[in-house]
C-alpha cells in the first residue's frame, strides 16, 4: 500500500470516526444516567436532519438558523421522549424500558415514512461550511477538518459541564445511584431530563453532520449509524464520555482498514463491528476506559 | 378469586380473536356480495397491484406506482368494462408481498397482477399466481430467476444478464476500457447479478486479469470512502457499481470528492431524481435504462411523456413510471387480444406478445416471458440525464 | 381432586377436537389468502411462544430469533429444492457440489431446519449468555445479523443476495397448526416440568435461584437453545409458506415483530402469545385499510398512507408497555379451573333450589 | 475481599464444628454478608482460602457449592415472585431429579414418579415447619415471618448440612424473634445440621449461639461464647454500645 493510499484512508478513517464519535457521546451520556440503550437515539439524527432540511427548504431560513432550530426542537424532542416514554417506567425492570425504548424508535420510523415519505431527499451542503480539499493525491471534504474539531469543542465542553459545574456533579451523583441522590436533594427528574436535553442535542449535530458528509436524508437514515454507534460507545467503556470518542474513532479507524486491507471481504464490515462488540461485551465488558463493576447481593 | 380474574381475561382473549376473525371475513362477505351482484362484478376487469411503498424499495414501487396510475387515467375501459386497480403495499418484505398476491386472487379476485419493483418480492409472490392460474406482468424485476420455471410471470423490462453485457459492450467499445473494478452491494440480488455478468462479458473482451478489484458494500451503508480508496490505487478505465440509486448516489459523488475522475458505469436504477441530485455537479457517469425522454421511441413515449408532465409538472419523467405505464397498457393490450378477461385467456395473450408498442420501446416476450427490448444508456451531464445512445438486443 | 383433573383432561380433548374441527373445516371452507394468512399466524405463534419462552419465562432479552429463522429456512431451502432447480438458480456461481443432488424430503428437511438452528443457538449461548439484559439484547442482535451477513456472502451455499426459490410449496392448514400445536404443548410441558420451575426461578430471582443449587448457565443454555430450535422450525416453515427466501427477510426489524407479539400478549403467558400472533397478522392484513385511499362522504377524500399499519403497531406497543405492561394476559395461562369453577357453583346452587 | 479499592474483609479466620450454631456480628458494613458471598460462591475471596469438609471450595460456583450441602438464605429476603409456596421449596429439588428433560416432555414414568416424590417430601417438610396450610399460596402474599421461614425451609429442602442465615431475625417483634429462636433451635436438631448466622438482635445471638464471632471492619475482633463476647471490652466498646441504642 503506498502512502498517498494510507494517508487517505488515514483521512476516511478521521472523517468516520468522528462521526461515530460525536454520536456515540450522545449514546453513552443517556446510558450513562439511566442503564438505558436509547434506541431512539438513532432516529433523533433521522428527526434533526429533517427539521434542518425543511427549515431551509421550506422555510428558506439561512443554514444556520435550520441547524439551530433543529438542535433545539430535536433536544425537546428528546425531553419529551424521556419523559413520556422512559419515566414512567423508571421503577420498572430494565427489559421493559428497553423495550419502550424500541417502540418510541420504531414509531418514529414508521411516523417518518408516512409524514414525509420513504423515498430520500438530498440535504444540501452550506457552501461556507462544505469544500473539497486536495492535497498532493488525497482529497476529502472540509468537514474531515471540521467534524473533529466540533467533536472536541464539544467534548472540552461535556467535561466541563460534568466535571465542573453543578448540574454536572447531580449528573454524577444520579449516574452512581439515583435513589439515594434523590435523598440528597437532587432533582432528578430534573437531572435526567436536562441529560437527554445534552444528549439529543449531540444526536441532533451528529444528525447534521452526518447528512453534510453524506448528504441524503430518510427515514430510516438513523438506524445503521445508531448501530455502529452504540458498538463505538461499548468499546470506548459506556457511560464515558471520553471513551465513546475514543470507541468511536477505534471503530471508524477499524472499519476502513478492515476494507483498506482485505477490499475482498468488505462485505463482511457489518459483521466486523458486531464481532468486535461481541468480543468488547465478553472479555471486556466495561470497554477500553470503563471500569468491570461487580453486582450486589 | 384469581381464577375469576383468569376467566376474564380468556374471555377477553376470545373476544378479541373473535372481532380480528371476523374482520379477516368481511373482505370475502364483501366478495360474496359482489359475486352475488353478477351485473357489477360483470362491469369490472380487476388489476391487483402489489409494489413496495413502504421499506427499503419504497422509492422505486413508488414510482412505479404513479406510472400505472396514469395509465389508468388515461386508459380506464378495456373491452366496454370499467378496470379497476387495487393497489396493495407489500412493505419492502417477502412474506408480505406473498400476503399481497394471495389477497388479490383470494379476496379481490383480480384479473391480472402488475408487478413487483424488486426481484426478491417478485419471486415471493410468482409462485402463488402461478398456482392460481393468475398472470403476472413485472414492471422492473430484472432478475432472470422471476420468470423462470414460471409460465405466468412476464416481465417489460430486460434482464440482469443482458443489461451487464450491455454496459460490459459500451466500456470496452465506446470508452475504450481495457481495465475495470467493480463496486457491488452484497446485499441485493440486482447489483451481484448485474456486477456478474458484466465482469464475464468484460473477460471475455480483454482477458484474464481486466477486473482490476472488486469491492463489497452493503444495502444501507453511507461511507464508501475505503472501498473507493481501495478503487483508486488499482487505478482501473473504468468503474462498474451497479446497485440502488440510494447507496449509489453517495457513492458516486464520493468517488468524484476523491479526486477518481474515471468514467463510472451502472444500471437502471440509477435513473431517479434522488440519484440526480447526488451527482449533479460531476460527469462521465453511464447508465443503462429503459426509456428515454429525448428520443422518443415510438409514439406511446410522446403520449406517455406530455401526460406526465401534465400530471407531474414538477418532476421529470423516469424510466420506472414508463415501465409502469407501460405494463398497464400492454395488460389491456392482451385483454384485448385475448377478448375476455379470463386469467388463462389473458396469459396465453401475453406469451404471443410480440412488437407491443409500449412508451419504453417495442417488447416482445420471449420463451420465458421477458421482454427483448432496446436498452438505452443515459449519461449525467449539465446537471441532467442526458441520452447517449440506443443498444439493440442481440 | 381427582375429578377435577379428569374433567380438565376431558376438557382439554375436547379442546383438541374443536380445533382439528376448525382447521377441517377451514380447509375446505376458507379461500386461499385466509389459509395463507392463517398459516402466517401460526408461524408468528411459534416464534411468540418460543421468544416467550427465552424472554418471559427465562428473563433473557434475547433479539437474536430472525437470525435463527434464517438458519433454519436456509436449511430446508437446500435440502428440499429439486437438483434441477438448483441448477437453474445457482446462475451466477455454480452450488456446493455436496449440496447440489440432495433433495430430501420436506419433513425431515424441517426438523433438521430446527435442529441446525439449536445447535447455533447452543454455539451463540455459549459466550453470549455471560451477558444479561440490555448486553445481551445487543449482543444477541449482533450474532442475528452476523447470521445473516454471513449468509449474504457465502455465495456457494445459499446463493447469496439472490435468494432461493422453488422450495417446495406447503398450503395446507394442517400442516402449519399441528406444527403450532405441537410446539404450544411441548413448550407447555416444558414449562409445566421441574425444568420450567428451573427457568422461573432464574427470571425471578437469579442469585435465589443459584443458591437453591441451579446450574444458571446450564439452564440459560437450554432454554436458549430450545428457543433456538422452535425459531428455526419456524423459519423453515415460513420457507415453504413463501417458497422463496433471500437474507434480506431477516433483518433484526423482524425480530421487533416478534417482540410486539410476546409485549402485547403478556411476557410470560404462552396463551397470550398465541392470540397475539393471531391478532398481529390478522389485524396487518385487516389494517390494510387504513393504507388505501378512503372517501368519506363522498366530500372528503383522504389519500392512501403507505406505512399507517406500522404506526398503529408501534404506537399499540408503547401503550401496551406504558399503560398495560401486563398485556393480554400478563404471567397467566387460559385454563379450565375457572369454568369448572363456575359450572360447580351453579350446580351447587342448583341443588340449593331443589332442596 | 476486595472491591476494587476497597477491603471489605480482610482478616478472618472462621471456624464452624458439626452440629453448632455459631453467631457471625459486628457493626453495618463490617463485611458479615461478604462472608457469606464468599463461602456461597457468589463472590470469590481475592485473597485466602474456603475449607468445607477438608476441600478446597474457595472460587467454586454457588450451585456446586450447595451441591456440597451448604444452603443459605439471604438478608433481603430473595423468593421465588410468581410461584406458589411449595413450587418455591420443590426449585431447590430440581437437581436432584432423576430423569432428563425429554422424559419430563413426555411425562415418562421416571420422571413423573420421581417427581412425586419430590413433591411428597417437599409437602412434608412444609408440613414440619407448619406452613401446610398455605402450600399452594403465592409466596408473595405470605406474612413477612412467614416468609423468612419459607425462605430457610427452602434452604433445607437442598438437604444442607452446614446452613446460612442471614439475619432471620431482621424486622421481627420480640415475640416473633422468641420463635424464630426456638424454631432454629428445632431445625438443627431435627434435621442435624449446623448452622451460621448473622444477626443484629442479641437477644437471638446470645440466646441460640454456642459460639460467636465479632467482625469489625472485616477483621475479626473477638470470638467465643455469648458470656465471653458480653463481657469482652473491645466488643462492647465498638459494637455493644451502638445496638444499646439500637434497641
Amino acid at each position: 500500500m503506498s502512502m498517498d493510499i494510507l494517508l487517505q484512508n488515514i483521512a476516511n478513517s478521521i472523517t468516520l470516526g468522528s462521526l461515530y464519535a460525536l454520536i456515540a457521546i450522545g449514546y453513552t451520556m443517556v446510558y450513562g444516567i439511566i442503564r438505558l440503550i436509547n434506541f431512539a437515539h438513532a432516529d433523533l439524527l433521522m428527526v434533526a436532519a429533517y427539521i434542518a432540511f425543511y427549515g431551509i427548504f421550506l422555510f428558506t431560513l439561512p443554514w444556520w438558523v435550520a441547524f439551530l432550530i433543529a438542535i433545539a426542537l430535536t433536544a425537546l424532542l428528546g425531553m419529551s421522549i424521556e419523559k413520556i416514554a422512559y419515566r414512567p417506567l423508571r421503577s420498572s425492570p430494565r427489559i421493559t424500558v428497553l423495550i419502550s425504548a424500541i417502540g418510541v424508535s420504531f414509531l418514529l420510523e414508521n411516523l417518518g415514512i408516512v409524514a414525509i415519505g420513504a423515498r430520500p431527499k438530498p440535504f444540501p451542503r452550506p457552501e461556507q461550511l462544505v469544500w473539497n480539499i486536495h492535497l498532493g493525491n488525497i482529497s476529502f471534504l472540509s468537514l474531515t477538518i471540521i467534524i473533529p474539531i466540533i467533536t472536541l469543542v464539544l467534548l472540552a465542553a461535556l467535561i466541563f459541564l460534568v466535571k465542573k459545574t453543578k448540574m454536572g456533579m447531580a449528573m454524577r451523583a444520579v449516574s452512581k445511584d439515583y435513589e439515594t441522590a434523590g435523598l440528597m436533594a437532587v432533582d432528578v427528574n430534573k437531572v435526567i431530563s436536562t441529560t437527554f436535553a445534552v444528549g439529543s442535542s449531540l444526536a441532533a449535530i451528529g444528525g447534521i453532520l452526518w447528512s453534510m458528509q453524506y448528504p441524503q436524508v430518510d427515514p430510516l437514515m438513523g438506524v445503521f449509524p445508531g448501530l455502529k454507534c452504540f458498538i463505538a460507545a461499548v468499546l470506548g467503556g459506556i457511560g464515558s464520555v471520553p471513551g465513546a470518542m475514543l470507541g468511536g474513532f477505534v471503530l471508524g479507524f477499524l472499519e476502513i482498514m478492515l476494507v483498506a486491507f482485505f477490499p475482498h471481504i468488505s462485505g463482511y464490515r457489518d459483521a466486523f463491528a458486531f464481532i468486535i462488540l461481541i468480543l468488547i461485551l465478553l472479555f471486556r465488558p466495561g470497554g477500553i476506559l470503563g471500569e468491570n463493576v461487580i453486582e450486589k447481593v | 378469586m384469581i381464577n375469576l380474574r383468569r376467566g376474564k381475561f380468556g374471555l377477553l382473549m376470545v373476544l378479541l380473536l373473535t372481532v380480528s376473525l371476523i374482520a379477516l371475513g368481511c373482505g370475502g362477505s364483501e366478495k360474496d356480495e359482489a359475486a352475488e351482484n353478477g351485473q357489477a362484478e360483470a362491469d369490472v376487469i380487476k388489476i391487483g397491484v402489489y409494489e413496495p411503498l413502504t421499506g427499503t424499495n419504497a422509492a422505486g414501487g413508488q414510482m412505479t406506482v404513479e406510472g400505472i396510475e396514469l395509465a389508468k387515467q388515461l386508459y380506464p375501459e378495456v373491452l366496454g368494462k370499467k378496470v379497476e386497480l387495487v393497489i396493495v403495499d407489500n412493505k419492502s418484505e417477502k412474506q408480505e408481498a406473498a400476503n399481497a398476491v394471495e389477497r388479490l386472487i383470494g379476496q379481490e379476485n383480480v384479473n391480472l397482477i402488475i408487478g413487483s419493483y424488486g426481484s426478491s418480492l417478485s419471486m415471493s409472490g410468482g409462485p402463488i399466481a402461478q398456482d392460481n392460474g393468475i398472470p403476472v406482468i413485472g414492471c422492473s424485476p430484472t432478475n432472470p430467476a422471476v420468470t423462470l420455471d414460471n409460465d405466468y410471470y412476464f416481465r417489460v423490462c430486460f434482464i440482469d444478464p443482458f443489461q451487464g453485457t450491455v454496459m460490459s459492450n459500451y466500456a470496452v467499445n465506446t470508452l475504450g476500457a481495457k481495465t475495470a473494478a467493480i463496486i457491488q452491494d452484497v446485499q441485493q440480488d440486482y447489483s451481484v447479478g448485474l456486477a456478474s455478468y458484466f465482469e464475464k462479458a468484460f473477460v471475455a473482451s480483454n482477458g484474464e486479469g481486466s477486473i482490476v478489484e472488486k469491492v463489497n458494500y452493503n444495502t444501507g451503508d453511507k461511507d464508501f470512502s475505503a472501498q473507493l480508496t481501495a478503487v483508486k490505487a488499482t487505478n482501473p478505465d473504468v468503474i462498474f457499481a451497479p446497485g440502488n440509486f440510494l447507496e449509489c448516489g453517495i457513492l458516486v459523488a464520493k468517488a468524484r470528492e476523491l479526486g477518481i475522475t474515471v468514467p463510472i458505469l451502472g444500471g437502471d436504477t440509477w435513473e431517479a431524481e434522488e440519484f440526480l441530485n447526488q451527482v449533479k455537479d460531476y460527469q462521465d457517469i453511464y447508465f443503462s435504462t429503459h426509456f428515454t425522454a429525448e428520443e422518443p421511441v415510438t409514439p406511446v413515449s410522446t403520449i406517455f411523456l406530455d401526460e406526465y408532465a401534465k400530471a407531474y409538472p414538477d418532476k421529470p419523467a423516469n424510466a420506472f413510471g414508463a415501465l409502469g405505464f407501460d405494463t398497464y397498457i400492454l395488460a389491456l393490450d392482451a385483454i384485448e387480444r385475448a377478448g375476455s378477461a379470463d386469467p388463462e385467456a389473458i396469459k396465453n395473450a401475453l406469451a404471443a406478445t410480440e412488437g407491443f408498442e409500449g412508451a419504453t420501446g417495442i417488447i416482445t416476450l420471449d420463451e420465458n416471458g421477458d421482454a427483448t427490448k432496446t436498452a438505452v444508456i443515459k449519461k449525467v451531464e449539465g446537471g441532467q440525464f442526458v441520452y447517449e445512445t440506443k443498444v439493440d438486443p442481440k | 381432586m381427582d375429578d377435577r383433573l379428569k374433567t380438565k383432561f376431558i376438557l382439554n380433548v375436547v379442546l383438541l377436537l374443536a380445533v382439528a374441527l376448525l382447521i377441517y373445516w377451514g380447509q375446505d371452507n376458507l379461500n386461499n389468502f385466509q389459509i395463507r394468512i392463517l398459516n402466517l399466524a401460526g408461524i408468528f405463534a411459534i416464534l411468540g411462544v418460543s421468544l416467550n419462552l427465552v424472554l418471559g419465562f427465562t428473563g433473557m432479552f434475547s433479539l437474536g430469533h430472525a437470525g435463527f429463522m434464517c438458519i433454519g429456512a436456509y436449511t430446508t431451502a437446500i435440502l428440499t429444492m429439486s437438483p434441477r432447480s438448483k441448477e437453474i438458480i445457482y446462475f451466477m456461481e455454480p452450488i456446493n457440489p455436496v449440496l447440489a443432488n440432495i433433495q430430501w424430503p420436506v419433513l425431515p428437511a424441517i426438523i433438521l431446519g430446527g435442529i441446525m438452528a439449536a445447535v447455533f443457538g447452543f454455539l451463540i449461548g455459549f459466550p453470549a449468555l455471560r451477558l444479561r439484559d440490555d448486553y445481551l439484547a445487543i449482543a444477541t442482535l449482533g450474532f442475528s445479523e452476523i447470521i445473516r451477513i454471513v449468509v449474504t456472502n457465502t455465495i456457494t451455499i445459499t446463493n447469496g443476495a439472490l435468494g432461493l426459490k422453488n422450495i417446495p410449496s406447503i398450503k395446507s392448514l394442517w400442516v402449519y397448526w399441528l406444527a403450532t400445536i405441537l410446539t404450544i404443548l411441548i413448550i407447555k410441558r416444558i414449562l409445566n416440568s421441574s425444568w420450567g420451575y428451573a427457568f422461573k426461578a432464574i427470571r425471578d430471582n437469579e442469585i435465589a435461584a443459584e443458591a437453591m443449587g441451579i446450574n444458571i448457565f446450564k439452564h440459560k443454555l437450554l432454554s436458549f437453545t430450545i428457543g433456538a430450535f422452535f425459531a428455526g422450525l419456524a423459519g423453515a416453515l415460513m420457507a415453504h409458506l413463501i417458497t422463496s427466501v433471500d437474507p434480506t427477510m431477516f433483518r433484526f426489524l423482524f425480530t421487533f415483530q416478534i417482540l410486539l407479539i410476546v409485549v402485547m400478549g403478556g411476557m410470560g403467558s404462552i396463551s397470550g402469545s398465541v392470540v397475539a400472533a393471531l391478532i398481529v397478522t390478522i389485524g396487518m392484513e385487516v389494517l390494510r385499510i387504513v393504507e388505501q385511499p378512503m372517501n368519506l362522504f363522498g366530500v372528503l377524500s383522504i389519500p392512501g398512507l403507505p406505512g399507517m399499519r406500522m404506526v398503529i403497531f408501534s404506537i399499540l406497543l408503547l401503550l401496551v408497555i406504558l399503560f398495560y405492561r401486563q398485556g393480554l394476559m400478563g404471567t397467566r395461562e387460559f385454563n379450565w379451573d375457572w369454568l369448572i369453577n363456575k359450572l360447580s357453583t351453579f350446580k351447587l346452587r342448583k341443588r340449593g333450589e331443589a332442596a | 475481599m476486595q472491591f476494587g479499592g476497597l477491603t471489605a474483609v480482610s482478616e478472618l479466620a472462621l471456624q464452624v464444628m458439626p452440629g453448632e450454631i455459631i453467631g457471625l456480628i459486628g457493626p453495618n458494613g463490617a463485611g458479615k454478608t461478604t462472608v457469606f458471598n464468599m463461602i456461597t460462591g457468589v463472590y470469590t475471596p481475592t485473597r485466602g482460602k474456603i475449607y468445607y469438609k477438608g476441600q478446597d471450595i474457595t472460587g467454586m460456583k454457588p450451585d456446586r457449592i450447595t451441591s456440597l450441602g451448604i444452603a443459605r438464605t439471604f438478608q433481603n429476603i430473595r423468593l421465588f415472585e410468581s410461584m406458589s409456596v411449595l413450587e418455591n421449596v420443590m426449585i431447590s429439588k430440581h437437581v436432584r431429579l432423576k430423569a432428563c428433560l425429554a422424559e419430563a416432555v413426555l411425562g415418562l414414568p421416571r420422571y413423573t414418579r420421581s417427581r412425586q416424590a419430590q413433591k411428597e417430601e417437599c409437602i412434608e417438610l412444609l408440613k414440619k415447619v407448619e406452613l401446610e396450610d398455605v402450600i399452594n399460596e403465592p409466596a408473595v402474599s405470605l406474612p413477612y415471618g412467614k416468609q423468612r421461614r419459607l425462605e430457610i425451609v427452602r434452604a433445607l429442602a437442598t438437604s444442607p448440612e452446614l446452613l446460612l442465615l442471614d439475619e432471620p431475625a431482621a424486622g421481627m417483634n420480640p415475640n416473633e424473634s422468641i420463635e424464630l429462636m426456638q424454631f432454629i433451635n428445632r431445625i438443627r436438631d431435627e434435621f442435624d445440621i449446623t448452622v451460621l448466622m448473622i444477626e443484629h438482635h442479641m437477644e437471638v445471638i446470645m440466646g441460640i449461639c454456642e459460639r460467636i464471632y465479632v467482625l469489625d471492619y472485616g477483621m475479626t475482633l473477638a470470638q467465643g461464647n455469648p458470656e465471653q463476647i458480653q463481657n469482652n471490652e473491645k466488643v462492647i466498646e465498638a459494637y455493644l454500645g451502638v445496638v444499646d441504642l439500637d434497641a
